[in-house]
């Protein structure tokens, strides 16, 4: 199986590597954008069954792999 | 000689660049704004240290935009001199004018200690003036310092004698404890095929000053001003 | 529309302020506050910035000296001259309860801020400190907050572009939970460059500089959780501070360029409470008003109310009062650095702070009152109970030590002694080609070259001066604070200055960060006030007055309060680069002496009381702390310089945590050359001659005002001619060199290997981190 | 319309932090875990025409927000 998971920066939070991520965009002509944000991505190859990898993943994700303080994560198992 | 030291925003280490060139080395070097489109009269260019828009995406990602660079690699081209220290060896790697990468140190900590080199050849314009089989002593100081690149790019930079610096023991040999940063061959630095351009993680401006703890990074700009003396200004645009 | 909530006794209460304090606003006002203009007294009435509870004792410290150019408490930072027309700005500040909440995002952005402050004086900052105090390693909510608020510093300093050069890093279980992240930063400039925080010239226009206002650090002491807006119960109570280091840097190089153009009436960063302090304090400095619109404040979030606009902590953003006429200059500069700029407000002669928002009125506070008649409260202070038995600690309840070797390498692998080098290799410690010393010894050394100073107005550095080196320290003890407030106050200053006379420096000045618990508990405002008095006599002794510092309380756990740690930094010149010096010995057959007394023996503990060795070996942190005389610690300082002027010293390195067994091990361990290449060299020491009584407190015992130094053999004479002149004590007891550390007692012979003092000593913590 | 842009490290180059988040998780007494990849998460908010705008992400990815030297980019318009 493969969680495959999102982290990325809680919206009331500042980015900054989003802000400029942006006008680095927009400086190389690309026009029409309204935000970028930028976070991490995560792949985890896991055996097992699922309903109980998935509520692993998801402690994992609150526990290690985000910083629920100031990020929000979200994942899917395929 | 006339040096341009580029400067980005949140380079960081653009004024200990000039500082060595000038005050240490007695030539004349100036600050050049990444937003300039020319390079102006110069004999050698030099990338400098630091945090180019604060390395964020990835190091040296976003520099390699600034219109500054397009004149780099014009110059580059017609065999101009560029010299990329840290955050100078990753703009010239994602800029595509040296081969490879350098990713996240594989410690995932910033490191900021002396280092000994080899000198894996002399046979550049930036390593001539160092002394056969000298060990250098000089800083480094980065998170993404490990040089990554595929398997027949090594096998190029090996065959075309392309590597100039690998991280060593204080003995010089090549081992992995000696490697701070967990680089492929222990690559320190490296220069591109025609050996006009080359980028190193060390410090060489930080090891130019015995008050500072050293001058081996001296040998390196002077090797460069041999290379220069009797050398053909290249059109710079 | 949304409506401000009504301002009950509740609400009153929630922003911190007494029914007393809020009685005076009305005062104040003539008439009640509204919702905005509760939430700006209660910030500027925090202890954070008016320091309501410790005014009275801070009045305590010297302040003068004729090198100072702006003194304590008259702007952002204070200032000393160095000669050649050149100034020293510095600072330290605490931001311990953002790093407890965030340990990566609170460290960086302490960091940031100090450095704010430093740029707002006109000066370029040129190097930054960090203390650290942390639970044991041993937890891993501990190890977390310790590596995230390590990687935070490196993070914003790296970035920035700024070397941390030296600093300590103490564990102890009183600040497990409530670690504390105290940062320095040392900026340098001309006098003729000195900005000022103040609102000057009525109708000059106000500027906005930096990123836009969010709703960051809301969650604050002061914010009250009603249900105020729509939007997410996360963005009412705000956000966590994110710091954004790339943006800093720009903001500071525009900031000097604009200040080079003469174009700034006045310059003071948005710090803690925002838009709020900056914008009255300038007024009230310049004894004018200030009045900003609201609307025209750049946004983050939508709908922000002004209070939260207020309030806001969002970090790099600076306020600038612009002379009138000389706008296009300022848009210029930030445009070439890209950088948000906007025009907010303008300076008035009413002495009102003035908000409106879109023209409707808002805010309406006469700004010096607000500013500089907060509440002062004198706290009564009672004796802690505990000294009673830490007094009665004496030495027959332990048996002195049979195994030295192993105590030795113990106390080298202890987590407050071991080597910090996995922490500073984690800093840039020698970006701008300033590093004289990097961390490692007593003191870090950086130099001031031409291109440390900010631009002149025609584009040069200005006149040639010959460069200048400042020594930096930092230093508490706060297991002796614990144990005696007062005396334990007066060693972590003697030892700053000590860590700087063994360098060759000679005392400037000195910053503190007070980090204390509660206040209102008596025992507690026992050790702040104590702790104070010691600070005081302390930098009166070393003619290092105090140019400023910062406050913190309220440091506590639901165990109790942490150690009282009133963290000192201390800032001197060396004259001449000779004099540099640094702790590790350096050449066989040099002769090893001992400035000061092997042993204080008129100390019953024989300078055991709070040891390292009680603590470590024992589990004790108890007995009354070794005794400090001023006259005596000032005449040692003052010899050893005598001493090192003459070049006769080729290292020192002082006597403290661990005491001399671990002093001594450290000359000869601590010299690193490079990556997995210490430089490690011998001595034999001869210790049969003196007079101790116990050999645990003759290795271990920390006796106050000693300092180990090596001399050439052909200059044993001149050095111990001249130490007999200025008074010092001179004992010759050992050599350099072979590979062996040896140290000879009446009781026993103490061998061991260098490099087993080196391994426990080198890798200790980096082992507990992985 | 959103961007969802995820960037991942080529098979071939060290992912370290990869491997310090399987040991972190393992250490955390999860198991079956196979393998971890650590990459980036960029969300990108954007006007235009739907096919412009696939066109100029993907040329963005290639130019800006991945190096193909090291890592391999995937992303879906929303
Ligand atoms: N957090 C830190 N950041 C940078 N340097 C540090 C830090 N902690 C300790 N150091 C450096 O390590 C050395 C030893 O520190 P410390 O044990 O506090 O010495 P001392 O006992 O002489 O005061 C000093 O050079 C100090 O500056
Ligand atoms: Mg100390």
């Amino acid at each position: 199986m493969k969680a495959k998971i999102t982290v990325s920066p809680k919206k009331a939070v500042l980015d900054p590597q989003g802000k400029t991520v942006q006008s680095a965009l927009e400086h190389m002509g690309y026009t029409g954008i309204r935000a970028v944000h930028v976070g991490k991505y995560l792949e985890i190859e896991i055996e097992g069954d699922k309903e109980i990898v998935r509520q692993q993943i998801d402690e994992a994700c609150r526990k290690l792999l985000s910083n629920p303080v100031i990020e929000d994560y979200q994942f899917t198992l395929e | 000689m006339n040096f341009a030291v580029l400067q980005f925003p949140a380079s960081n280490c653009d004024q200990d660049a000039v500082h060595v060139l000038k005050n240490v080395l007695g030539h004349s070097a100036r600050l050049l704004w990444h937003k300039e489109n020319s390079l102006g009269d110069v004999d050698g260019v030099l990338i400098p240290g630091g945090f180019s828009y604060g390395d964020y995406l990835r190091t040296g990602a976003i520099a390699r935009f600034s219109p500054i660079m397009k004149a780099v690699q014009l110059f580059a081209e017609n065999g101009g001199m560029v010299l990329g220290i840290c955050n100078g060896f990753q703009i010239l790697c994602e800029a595509g004018l040296l081969p490879g990468a350098l990713v996240r140190n594989r410690s995932l900590q910033f490191c900021c200690e002396r280092v000994h080199l080899k000198v894996a050849t002399t046979r550049s314009g930036f390593t001539r003036a160092i002394p056969e089989n000298k060990l250098l002593q000089i800083p480094i100081a980065h998170g993404d310092g490990c040089y990554f690149a595929d398997e027949s790019t090594l096998g190029e930079l090996q065959k075309n004698d392309q590597i100039l610096f690998q991280y060593a023991t204080p003995q010089g040999m090549l081992t992995d404890a000696a490697n701070p940063n967990g680089s492929l061959l222990n690559i320190a630095g490296i220069c591109n095929k025609n050996r006009n351009v080359a980028g190193m993680m060390p410090h060489p401006e930080r090891a130019s000053e015995g008050w500072l703890g050293g001058t081996d990074g001296r040998l390196i700009f002077e090797s460069w001003l041999q290379e220069l003396t009797g050398r053909n200004k290249p059109s710079a645009t | 529309m949304r409506i401000d909530p009504a301002i009950t006794p509740e609400l009153v209460q929630k922003h911190g302020l007494t029914p007393d304090e809020f009685e005076r606003i009305k005062a104040i006002l003539g008439r009640s506050p509204n919702y905005t203009e509760l939430g700006i007294f209660s910030v500027m009435w925090s202890e954070h910035c008016s320091y309501k509870n410790t005014r009275p004792l801070l009045k305590g410290f010297p302040t003068t000296s004729d090198k100072i150019l702006v003194g304590a408490g008259e702007e952002n930072a204070g200032i000393i001259d160095i000669g050649d027309g050149l100034a020293i700005a510095f600072k330290i500040e605490s931001h311990n309860h953002p790093s407890a909440v965030e340990p990566f995002q609170g460290a960086a952005t302490g960091v940031g801020g100090i450095i704010r402050d430093i740029f707002t004086m006109g000066a370029r900052p040129i190097c930054a400190l960090n203390s650290l105090r942390f639970g044991e390693l041993s937890s891993p909510e501990v190890r977390r907050l310790f590596s995230g608020v390590v990687s935070g510093i490196a993070h914003y300093g790296n970035c920035f572009g700024i070397p941390t050069l030296a600093g300590e890093v103490y564990f102890d279980k009183s600040y497990e939970g409530n670690p504390l992240v105290n940062v320095f930063c040392l900026g340098v400039l001309r006098h003729e460059q000195i900005a000022r925080g103040a609102a000057k010239g009525v109708g000059n226009p106000v500027f906005y500089v930096g990123p836009a206002t969010g709703r960051d650090g809301l969650a604050g002491a002061a914010f009250a959780s009603q249900d105020l807006t729509e939007e997410s119960a996360e963005q009412q109570r705000g956000a966590v501070q994110v710091g954004d280091p790339f943006m800093e840097k720009l903001v500071m190089e525009a900031c000097l360029e604009l200040l080079a153009t003469g174009c700034v009436a006045g310059i003071q960063d948005m710090g803690a409470a925002g838009l709020t302090c900056s914008t009255c304090e300038t007024a009230a400095r310049a004894g004018t008003g200030i009045e900003i619109d609201l609307s025209k404040v750049p946004q983050r979030a939508p709908n922000m109310t002004p209070y939260e606009i207020m309030l806001s902590e969002s970090q790099e953003r600076m306020l600038i009062i612009v002379k009138k006429g000389r706008e296009k200059e300022v848009q210029t500069i930030f445009d070439k650095w890209d950088l948000p700029w906007a025009e907010v407000g303008f300076v008035t002669d009413t002495g009102q702070m003035v908000v409106k928002n879109h023209g409707e009125l808002i805010v309406n506070i006469p700004a010096s009152k607000l500013a500089d008649e907060a509440p002062i409260y004198h706290r009564t202070s009672r004796e802690p109970a505990y000294l009673e038995n830490v007094r009665r600690f004496t030495l027959e309840k332990i048996s002195d030590t049979v195994t030295p070797e192993a105590d030795l390498k113990a106390l080298l692998a202890w987590h407050s002694i071991a080597s910090k080098n996995w922490v500073y290799r984690q800093y840039d410690h020698m970006v701008r080609n300033g590093s004289v010393v990097c961390p490692g010894s007593d003191s870090a050394v950086v130099r001031i070259k031409e291109d440390s100073l900010p631009l002149l107005p025609d584009g040069t550095f200005g006149p040639r001066f010959t460069e200048k080196l400042i020594a930096l320290a930092v230093d508490c003890n706060a297991t002796y604070v614990y144990l005696d407030p007062y005396e334990g106050a007066k060693i972590a200053v003697a030892e700053c200055a000590r860590n700087l006379a063994c360098s060759g420096a000679i005392p400037l000045g000195t910053t503190d960060n007070l980090n204390f618990g509660n206040p209102h508990n008596p025992e507690i405002f026992y050790q702040l006030k104590k702790s104070v008095e010691g600070l005081a006599e302390g930098c009166r002794a070393f003619n290092a007055p105090v140019t400023g510092g910062n406050v913190s309380l309220y440091n506590q756990n639901p165990n109790g309060p942490i150690d009282p740690t009133p963290t000192v930094a201390m800032v001197g010149l060396i004259e001449k680069w000779e004099y540099v010096t640094t702790q590790w010995f350096k050449n066989e057959g040099d002769v090893i002496v001992l400035l000061g007394e092997v042993i204080d023996s008129s100390d019953p503990l024989l300078g055991m009381g709070g040891s390292a060795y009680l603590q470590r070996i024992h589990g004790l942190k108890t007995g009354t702390p070794p005794r400090l005389n001023l006259d005596k610690e000032k005449q040692l300082h003052d010899g050893l310089r005598a001493l090192i002027y003459a070049g006769l010293v080729m290292s020192a390195h002082d006597c403290s945590d661990g005491g001399l067994g671990v002093t001594l091990a450290e000359c000869c361990i601590s010299q690193q050359i490079a990556r997995d290449t210490p430089r490690l060299i011998g001595a034999t020491i001869d210790l049969r001659n003196s007079p101790a009584t116990r050999l645990d407190a003759l290795l271990f015992g920390e006796s106050q005002s000693r300092v180990v130094i090596s001399v050439n053999p052909n200059k044993l004479a001149d050095a111990k001619s001249e130490a007999s002149q200025r008074g010092i004590s001179f004992n010759e007891i050992g050599t350099v060199g072979g590979d062996l550390l040896t140290i000879q007692s009446s009781h026993r012979t103490v061998t061991t290997k260098l490099a087993d003092l080196h391994d426990p000593w080198w890798n200790a913590i980096g082992r507990a981190m992985n």
